[in-house]
């Protein structure tokens, strides 16, 4: 029976990957529709296994599996093995991952059919889903690393997409070294875990954990760590660069820059959350370490929070959705360092849906506006585009937390989680995370309202030229989408709306995770919220109780006062409050600060080295300067040869007495 | 009967005059020869005097041949110094310096 | 005694004399007092009871070697004035070496005696010949450095023709490679056609 | 064990023979240099294929040994051998050359027979190098290599070649001479020129750290290690592209491999005592270089600083092992630093080979290494900009090229080590992508850079095939190593085992 | 008066390279310059039938005669034989040379293979007396050749200065020897050699003597500080006769210092060892730095040579077999090495042009790929890189010397080899790197010069891919 298994996973990691290959690889002998079917069929197959893996697991009761595929090499007893462990965290995470991905696959046919880069997209993503399986069902760090990577690459490719815009290459370069700071770290946790369990595979890791307890190492002078706090710290940095924690957040807003369904593929629903998933795979460490979690709590509670801000006062309506990925980010992120590690994995599945709607939806709004992102330049398109306009507001409802949608369950778990956290910092993330609600709902209904209500701040010109790049304007008025590109919308606000009612038990509080996440028994915060959940109508009851609703619900209002009634009033306040507001505009500056330090002092350390040590001391000086040196002496030596015959006979003659007397003196 | 070391003494005297002579004579070539002749009197000296005090005449024999090719070697020096006062119409050493470096 | 007085005078003038080669302005002069060198040191040599030899430099070096120099000094009549000048500039250092080696050799002969110990010199009688005992064993055991001297007056001789000859314009001299060369038939006989004569009176 | 087929004879001196050939064809048949050339290189790398596959993974041994006898007065042999750290180097110098040879099928035009002839004869200098199991032949060999490469640079490299020849030659023949008077050293003490005698003769301390020193200098030039790696930027920038590819694929992994051959083995105490140094100057090279290629505005020195970079982390694998084992007394983990630095030193051989074969592509078309000059190549090359990537790619070392595998074992016996060597090393991460990555944005991306580049056409069937081939082992290594490490395990373990026993 | 006839046969070399000379100045002077080569094919078969000549009569152990003044042993006749090869190159190369300047004359010949009996002398002299006749038979016959293209200014002031430094040098050799004869009662070697044994310590007139002597010595060989000479004379001479200087002479320098200061004075082996130490230092320094700074190649060749005397002095200063063996490997290579050099020189040379300036040998690969080859051999032979017989010369130096456990000097002496390996190939970069000037003609050359040279610059590789015999030979040569 395993059998039928390792080829399961096996056909689910490599049919994206071979329509990947294909179609990348043959690029010029594949046809342009075949381009879409191969990618699609690929995902396609992987995505209905993956349910049926779910299935398996969930109700075949069926365990979990962790198998090796082939020994990638051994090097000193140790071996590298590339093999599945597959349990229900995985196969949640791989369910949600095929799904999203397929959609968005199918969402591409519309977004991209005039892009002449058509089939290098699909061999994109496809192989972008490839890697994020790996990431996922991955048994060991090597393969995790592997992943991690690849899914980097892919994600740098898709940045730069439309290779030919400055920004669009800045970004991807800016997101993949910014990764890499992240990998840095995840590197060092990964080489630490090796050094102190002999193994990379999880299994024996997870065994071995408990006795890293009592280990300490000595990093600066004689301060003796705690081996888990460094290695988790480190792991998390990892993460930190995935997922976009603060203050690695900075690539994912400019990530904006590749094609929308990447935006909502990569960006929002899968890849970002790898940093979630790797934590809470990782569970059996971090909670080895309070200050480890604590520091996830808190970096987690800032972003939430303050990513959130910033959203308010975007206009493009990607970036608008990209902060709020980052505080939804920031709020799992959260969840993982109060231990709640189930809510912070139902969160990241409800916004996977949610989120990539969004993402779908704004991407099918760019589309009508012909690639015109600036909300200002939106307005009314309600009537144009209805099954827009309702996904979209299904998708806002689960993002703010309406009670009922998804998102209602998986926040205000997370919330509640908080609440009841002992840990370090947590009151101060409790307030973070309840005041980001407040802020989310603001941005997103402001971003609601600003496109779909209000009136039309786009100009239609008689269709005289192609399309509107050139000025603001469009040749024909705004109309809904081809059913490619709303099927998939559909197809995401349905679990937008009812996943929520369906898993929230199970996932939650049904212990559905069972042995792939491990929560110290000291850590029972979700234990607690067990005793107060009663199913989930009761729970939507009970939000009616509870102070998040209503913050929520104020930011609603906020936004309909500040961006239906007053639309005039936003740009006072911003003159008003100058330095506020220019602090959100500029992002709190953390890019002008990396442009200038990180990126500035790296060139500017290059050239010193460069200039001043290679050229001036070791060439100029040591190697040149020899060379000189000898030539400068063998000038003068040679002026010794005189050419004078009475010169060359006193050489020779004190030589002579210099032999004689040293003779004599010895 | 005198004593050996006073020859030796002497021939050493000829032989740092004519070192002497070198360093004072820096530019005509033929008073260089001159004192080359004079380092072989002193040469002669040394061994005359040792086979006298040996009683072994390998000494003389070689002042003999000493002798000779000292004479061969003027020939060819002085036939040298010629060719060169032909090529430079003189033979001021100080003027004899065109190969240097 | 005799004999030391006789040392004493001509180790004086002999040391003179080199002084005189190595100082005079005149390359004429310096030639000459290197004679008087000569002639003193064949004195010399006639106490240590090398008559051949004493006898010998007298006659090659005097009577060929110097004669020799003086022909060339005299021939390439040299501006002796030019070659004397900065006489005085080297000669600090010039004396400084000569004393060092002076002192050198001095310490080594007098001070220390080589470090070696002489038997005295058998004195011989009157009827003892340096010059036949050389001659007994020059021709015999010393034959092969005899050849070799004869070698070293032969390439002298080659060196020195093939360095100084010139062939002038107008000078007679013959040339074997010529002389071999000609034959009577062609070169030496010419026979010339002459028309026979006609009878006077021909014509009247 | 003689009798059997003498390969590496052959592989030394096939080639040599084919340079001379290829000599005189220039003169009678300058048409058929080419094929001759490309035909002696692929029967060479044939021959050397059986290397591997009779190849007995589970000794430490030398294997296909020869072993005669050359000069009788100083008891030298000629003696030939490989293990399994030899015997990779050997294929990869083979297989390069087959690349080097037809990448410079139509490169070259300026005397082309004398091109050739100069790779293949260096092609058998270097497998005899590689092969050489006697002192004195391995110094011979090592310095006649000079003498082709010194000419290689000097005729057929750039504006300021002649600089860098003379630079490249005086350094290294700077280097080697001290190993000289080293080799003379222990063949004084032992009798003999015989490696294995070296590792297997006691030393006192003072002479190992000497030795240690000779023998340094000259593998810290060849490798290079920080600071006596001037001349291989200067060296790369002029040397045509077939002598970058040669110079930066198995020049450097010389000085590495003596490290291993020699150093260690040799002086193992003074290797013990001097391995902070080494350690340091290799995390230099790692970071201090790798600042520094950030900010290379010439393309083909960008990859030579590169490469420095990515051989500081060979040595860092080679000398971690005294590390360790100093502190943790056990020689598990030792190993795979090694093994890393060998890994490294294959992988390093196809990336950055590959590195310059790209360059020389875009040189080919816009005779210019200026990185300003590019610009949107991807626009009008995209079959180039994927290999380019590719490369690039593994150049910063990502999971699945072969560049990951060395760094990443490197990095996990790092951490054993020390965690701020670790930490050091783990820098390659970021300084990797940087220059890497940057590069690719400023030649690749963007829009058209001028005119000139609108020009470019994409690469040819015959740059694709050289390409092609060097990307096979870089993926095939990436996803799996085992088969590498195998072949070398054994070799590695004996040589690991052998180092940590004081010959005090 | 009892004398007994002493054995002819060991000396039968010498006596026929007599005739012959004699024979050959006769016979030129009823030549007329039309058939002046006769000349020239008399003194090459002179040549090879002193060589069959010394072969048939060589001696394994030394055999003395002549009052053991003259020995035949198995070094003089392997040196012997080198001498001759090395002549016969010097007659072959210079042929048309000499032609082109109407230097082809008889005396040419004739000075040459008097010359050449000087070595022989020297080789085996066996007696202070033979070592100085052959040493002045040497050196009347150089000042001679040197002198005799007697028209160009250059050539005669070089030969003045080698004239009067020689003179002074040999002077001062003769004056040690006295001291030598004084001290120690005799002129013969062997029995020098028993005195010095027996004698308890050294006395000082020993001791002092060997001032004079290395004085001598040295300047034969040029090493510093007595090398004033040499980049004069070999810059001046024209290029055959600096073929000559550089190349034959130096065999016979070797054999002196075998002879007189090693099997006369090897006991005194610790007072000139230190010496030698500072000579050959000196020699190595001054020879690699000033060379750097030459633009005129043979001139560069003269300093490079001063810096390989150096290297040989470290041979012979080991003071064990393996260093005698050493140097005289050395000093064989050294010769073939420079014999090509020089010949390449020659070969490029045409009427009025004399291609003795580095800058002449701009882009000799694009005018004769092959010399261009075989003057890479010997620079980089010269260089000690390998696989050229240079390198195995300094190896086998450089051994005996650690072996002596002077490693340190070893280390100084690499350390000048890499300072002098930058004017080598710095020729080499000029006929390979550079263009050839304009109007550059291809060479012109006989075919004989061809061949010979071709063979000459073939020997300096395969000597370095086998270079065991010749070790092997050198190492049967000196045995003690």
């Amino acid at each position: 029976m395993d059998q039928t298994m390792q080829t399961i996973f096996l056909v689910i990691v490599l049919a994206p990957l071979a329509a990947a290959l294909v179609v990348g690889l043959l690029m010029r002998f594949v046809p342009r529709a075949a381009s879409h079917w191969l990618t699609i069929i690929g995902v396609g197959i992987s995505c209905v296994l993956s349910f049926y893996v779910l299935w398996q697991l969930t109700f075949g009761g069926r365990t979990a599996e962790n198998l090796t595929i082939y020994t990638w090499g051994i090097a000193d007893g140790i071996r590298f093995q590339v093999g599945f462990l597959v349990d229900r965290l995985t196969a949640l995470m791989i369910a949600v991952v095929t799904f999203v991905s397929l959609m968005v696959h199918i969402y591409t046919i519309g977004y991209m059919h005039e892009d002449p880069g058509y089939k290098r997209f699909f061999s994109y993503i496809s192989l972008f889903t490839f890697s994020m399986l790996m990431l996922v069902m991955s048994n060991n760090f090597l393969q995790l690393f592997f992943g991690w990577e690849a899914v980097g690459l892919v994600s740098y490719l898709l940045i730069g997409f439309w290779y030919t815009r400055p920004t669009a290459i800045y970004a991807n370069l800016k997101a993949f070294l910014v990764n890499r700071v992240g990998d840095f770290g995840f590197l060092l946790g990964i080489a630490l875990v090796l050094t102190y369990t002999g193994s990379l595979d999880y299994a024996d890791v997870f065994a071995k954990a408990p006795s890293l307890s009592g280990q300490t190492i000595q990093l600066f002078g004689s301060y003796a760590w705690a081996v888990p706090t460094v290695i988790c710290i480190l792991l998390f940095v990892g993460a930190m660069g995935k997922s976009a924690q603060v203050p690695l957040h900075v690539w994912l807003p400019d990530s904006m820059e590749g094609p929308t369904p990447i935006s909502a593929l990569i960006h929002a629903a899968t890849m970002v959350t790898a940093g979630i998933f790797m934590v809470s795979r990782m569970s059996p460490l971090f909670e080895l370490s309070d200050t480890a979690l604590s520091v996830v709590m808190v970096i987690g509670a800032i972003t939430a929070f303050f990513m959130g801000l910033v959203g308010i006062v975007q206009n493009d309506i990607k970036r608008v959705i990209a902060y709020s990925t980052l505080s939804q980010l920031g709020y799992m992120t959260t969840a993982l360092g109060a231990s709640a590690y189930a809510a912070g994995m139902f969160h990241l599945m409800t916004h996977a849906f949610f989120k990539a709607l969004l993402f779908l939806a704004a991407g099918s709004v760019i589309i009508a506006m012909h690639h015109e992102q600036d909300m200002r330049k939106m307005g009314g398109l309600r009537k144009y585009m209805p099954i827009t306009y309702w996904t979209f507001v299904a998708g806002s409802l689960a993002l703010i937390a309406f009670p009922g949608f998804a998102g209602f369950f998986s926040k205000d778990t997370i919330i509640d989680a908080v609440h009841e956290s002992q840990r370090a910092g947590s009151s101060f993330a409790y307030w973070c995370v309840l005041l980001g609600a407040f802020v989310t709902s603001l941005y997103t209904f402001r971003a609601l309202f600003m496109t779909f209500h209000g009136k039309e701040r786009f100009t239609v010109h008689a269709g005289h030229d192609g399309h509107g790049h050139d000025h603001h304007g469009l040749t024909h008025p705004p109309k809904e989408s081809p059913w490619v590109v709303t099927l998939p919308l559909v197809m995401l606000a349905i679990p937008s709306v009812i996943i929520g009612w369906i898993t929230c038990k199970a996932v939650l509080y049904g212990g559905y995770f069972g042995s792939s996440i491990y929560v110290a028994p000291t850590h029972h915060v979700m234990e607690k919220l067990a005793e107060e959940f009663h199913g989930p109508s009761a729970m939507v009851l009970g939000s009616l109780t509870s102070p998040t609703l209503y913050i929520g619900l104020a930011g609603v209002l906020v936004a309909w006062f500040f961006y239906m009634k007053r639309p005039e009033l936003p740009e006072r306040i911003a003159q008003r409050t100058g330095f506020l507001y220019q602090l959100l505009a500029h992002k709190f500056y953390f890019d002008e600060i990396n442009a200038f330090f990180v990126a500035g002092g790296t060139r500017a350390l290059g050239r010193a080295f460069w200039k001043g040590g290679d050229t001036a001391i070791i060439d100029g000086i040591l190697v040149d300067g020899s060379a000189r040196g000898v030539r400068w002496f063998a000038g003068i030596l040679r002026r010794y040869q005189s050419g004078y015959l009475y010169q060359y006979a006193f050489t020779m003659i004190i030589g002579l007495c210099f032999l004689l007397g040293w003779l004599l003196l010895k | 009967m005198i004593n050996l070391f006073d020859f030796l003494a002497l021939s050493g005297a000829l032989f740092a005059i004519s070192m002497a002579g070198i360093f004072l004579n820096r530019k005509n070539v033929i008073l260089l020869l001159m004192c080359i002749e004079l380092m072989l009197l002193a040469v002669n000296f040394n061994f005359i005097a040792f086979s006298h005090y040996l009683n072994d005449l390998a000494g003389q024999i070689f002042v003999f041949f000493i002798l000779t090719v000292a004479a061969a070697e003027a020939a060819i020096g002085l036939a040298i110094v010629v060719v060169v006062f032909r090529n430079r119409q003189s033979i001021n050493v100080e003027e004899l310096d065109t190969l240097k470096g | 005694m005799v004999q030391q007085i006789i040392f004493i005078v001509l180790a004086a003038v002999l040391i003179g004399a080199a002084l005189g080669v190595i100082t005079s302005r005149n390359p004429v002069y310096s030639a000459l007092y290197l004679v008087l060198a000569f002639m003193t040191s064949s004195g010399l040599w006639l106490l240590l009871e090398a008559e051949f030899l004493g006898i010998v430099l007298v006659l090659v070096y005097v009577g060929a070697v110097m004669v020799l120099f003086l022909f060339v000094v005299m021939m390439l009549d040299i501006n002796t004035a030019t070659l004397r000048q900065g006489f005085a500039r080297y000669a600090p250092i010039g004396l400084l070496v000569a004393l060092i080696m002076a002192a050198e050799i001095g310490y080594v002969m007098w001070s220390r005696n080589l470090g070696v110990t002489f038997g005295t010199a058998t004195v011989h009688g009157a009827d003892y010949s340096n010059t036949r005992e050389l001659g007994n064993v020059i021709y015999t055991n010393y034959a092969y450095p005899f050849e070799l001297a004869a070698v070293i007056l032969l390439v002298g001789i080659v060196a020195a023709i093939a360095l100084t000859m010139r062939r002038r314009a107008g000078t007679r001299h013959q040339d074997p490679a010529k002389q071999v060369q000609v034959s009577a038939k062609h070169n030496r006989i010419r026979i010339v056609k002459m028309p026979s004569e006609k009878k006077p009176g021909a014509q009247s | 064990m003689t009798g059997h087929f003498p390969i590496l004879s052959v592989l030394l001196w096939l080639p040599i023979a084919g340079g001379l050939i290829v000599l005189a064809a220039g003169r009678i048949a300058p048409t058929s240099v080419r094929w001759l050339a490309l035909l002696f290189s692929l029967v060479t790398f044939a021959i050397s294929i059986p290397l591997w596959t009779q190849f007995d993974t589970s000794t430490a041994a030398m294997q296909f040994v020869e072993n005669h006898p050359w000069i009788s007065t100083f008891n030298v042999n000629y003696a030939l051998g490989v293990d399994g750290i030899a015997m990779p180097l050997i294929l990869l110098t083979t297989f390069m050359t087959v690349l080097v040879v037809i990448a410079g099928w139509e490169v070259i035009q300026f005397k082309l027979a004398q091109y050739m002839a100069a790779f293949l004869i260096m092609e058998g200098l270097m497998n005899g190098v590689f092969s050489a199991m006697d002192g004195l032949l391995f110094y011979v060999l090592w310095e006649a290599m000079l003498i082709p490469m010194f000419i290689i640079i000097g005729i057929w490299g750039g504006p300021r070649r002649v600089y860098a020849t003379i630079k490249f030659f005086l350094y290294t023949f700077l280097g080697s001479v001290f190993m000289l008077v080293a080799l003379i050293y222990l063949y004084v003490q032992s009798g003999s020129f015989d490696i294995q005698t070296f590792q297997q003769m006691p030393l006192g301390l003072t002479a190992q750290i000497l030795i240690f020193i000779a023998f340094m200098l000259a593998f810290a030039v060849k490798v290079p290690m920080w600071p006596v790696h001037t001349w291989l930027p200067d060296a790369h920038v002029e040397a045509p592209t077939g002598g970058s590819v040669i110079l930066a694929a198995i020049l450097l992994k010389m000085g590495a491999y003596g490290f291993l051959r020699f150093s260690m083995p040799i002086a193992p105490d003074a290797s013990q005592e001097l391995t902070w140094l080494i350690v340091a100057l290799s995390l230099i090279a790692i970071i201090y270089i790798g600042f520094v290629a950030i900010v290379q505005v010439d393309m083909k020195k960008l990859v030579a600083y590169s490469s420095v970079a990515h051989m500081g982390f060979v040595t860092l694998g080679f000398f971690l092992l005294f590390m360790i084992f100093e502190k943790t007394a056990s020689l598990n983990g030792t190993v795979m630093g090694v093994e890393g630095g060998m890994i490294q030193m294959i992988s390093h051989g196809f990336i950055s080979g590959a590195m310059f074969l790209c360059v020389g592509v875009l040189y080919d078309r816009l005779h210019t290494r200026e990185i300003n000059a590019y610009g949107g190549v991807i626009n009008l090359m995209p079959g180039f900009a994927f290999f380019f990537v590719l490369f690039a790619m593994a150049n910063c070392g990502l999971p699945g090229t072969s560049g990951f595998v060395g760094e990443w074992l490197v990095i996990l016996t790092a951490m054993k080590a020390n965690f701020w060597i670790a930490f050091g090393a783990a820098f390659t991460l970021f300084l990797g992508a940087a220059y890497s990555l940057w590069l690719v944005k400023r030649v690749l991306y963007g829009p058209i850079g001028n005119q000139h580049v609108a020009e470019m056409k994409d690469i040819s069937k015959r740059e694709f095939l050289v390409l092609g081939l060097c990307a096979i082992p870089v993926i095939v290594f990436g996803v799996w190593p085992a088969p590498l490490l195998d072949v070398m395990h054994a070799s590695v373990v004996n040589l690991v085992h052998h180092v940590v026993q004081s010959k005090l | 008066m009892n004398f007994t006839l002493p054995a002819f046969t060991p000396a039968i070399p010498e006596m026929f390279v007599l005739g012959m000379g004699c024979l050959i100045l006769l016979v030129d002077v009823f030549l007329s310059d039309r058939n002046r080569a006769v000349t020239w094919w008399l003194s090459l078969a002179t040549i090879a039938a002193t060589a069959w000549l010394t072969v048939t009569v060589a001696q394994g152990s030394g055999l003395l005669t002549f009052d053991n003044m003259f020995i035949n042993d198995r070094m003089g006749n392997v040196l012997k034989l080198f001498t001759y090869l090395t002549v016969a190159l010097v007659f072959l190369y210079s042929r048309d040379y000499l032609a082109d300047r109407n230097l082809f004359k008889g005396e040419f010949y004739v000075l040459g293979l008097f010359g050449m009996l000087g070595i022989m002398v020297m080789i085996s002299a066996h007696n202070f007396l033979t070592i100085y006749l052959g040493l002045e038979l040497l050196s009347l016959s150089l000042y001679a050749m040197i002198a005799l293209d007697r028209d160009n200014g250059v050539a005669s002031e070089a030969a003045i200065k080698y004239f009067v430094l020689g003179a002074i040098a040999s002077g001062t050799l003769l004056y040690g020897m006295s001291i030598l004869y004084g001290t120690a009662g005799t002129l013969d070697i062997t029995r020098l050699g028993v005195h010095i044994a027996e004698a308890p310590a050294a006395s000082i007139g020993l001791v002092f003597s060997l001032g004079f002597i290395i004085l001598g010595l040295c300047f034969k060989f040029g090493a510093v500080p007595f090398h004033m000479w040499l980049p004069d004379v070999y810059e001046g001479a024209s290029t055959p006769v600096t073929l000559y200087v550089g190349s034959a002479p130096k065999i016979g320098a070797f054999a002196l210092f075998m002879r007189l200061l090693v099997e006369g004075l090897g006991g005194l082996h610790d007072e000139w060892r230190i010496m030698l130490i500072v000579i050959s230092i000196l020699s190595m320094a001054i020879g690699s730095i000033v060379a750097i700074a030459q633009t005129n190649l043979k001139r560069m060749l003269a300093y490079s040579t001063i810096s390989h005397v150096g290297f040989i002095l470290l041979g012979i200063l080991a003071g064990t077999a393996a260093g005698y063996q050493s140097a005289m490997f050395y000093t064989l290579t050294y010769v073939i090495m420079a014999t090509t050099a020089f010949g390449v020189i020659i070969l490029l040379a045409r009427k009025g042009f004399e291609s003795d300036q580095l800058d002449d040998f701009k882009g000799l690969n694009e005018r004769s790929p092959w010399f261009a080859a075989v003057m890479l051999a010997a620079m980089f032979g010269m260089a000690g890189a390998p696989p050229f017989v240079g390198f195995f010369a300094k190896l086998y130096v450089l051994r005996a010397v650690i072996d002596a456990n002077m490693t340190w000097l070893a280390v100084v002496a690499v350390f000048f080899s890499i300072i002098s390996a930058y004017y080598y190939i710095r020729v080499v970069k000029l006929m390979y790197f550079d263009r050839a000037p304009e109007g550059a003609r291809p060479v012109q050359a006989g075919m004989d010069i061809r061949w010979v040279l071709s063979g000459n610059g073939i020997a300096i590789l395969l000597l370095g891919i086998l270079p065991g015999p010749l070790m092997a030979l050198c190492a049967r040569a000196i045995t003690f």
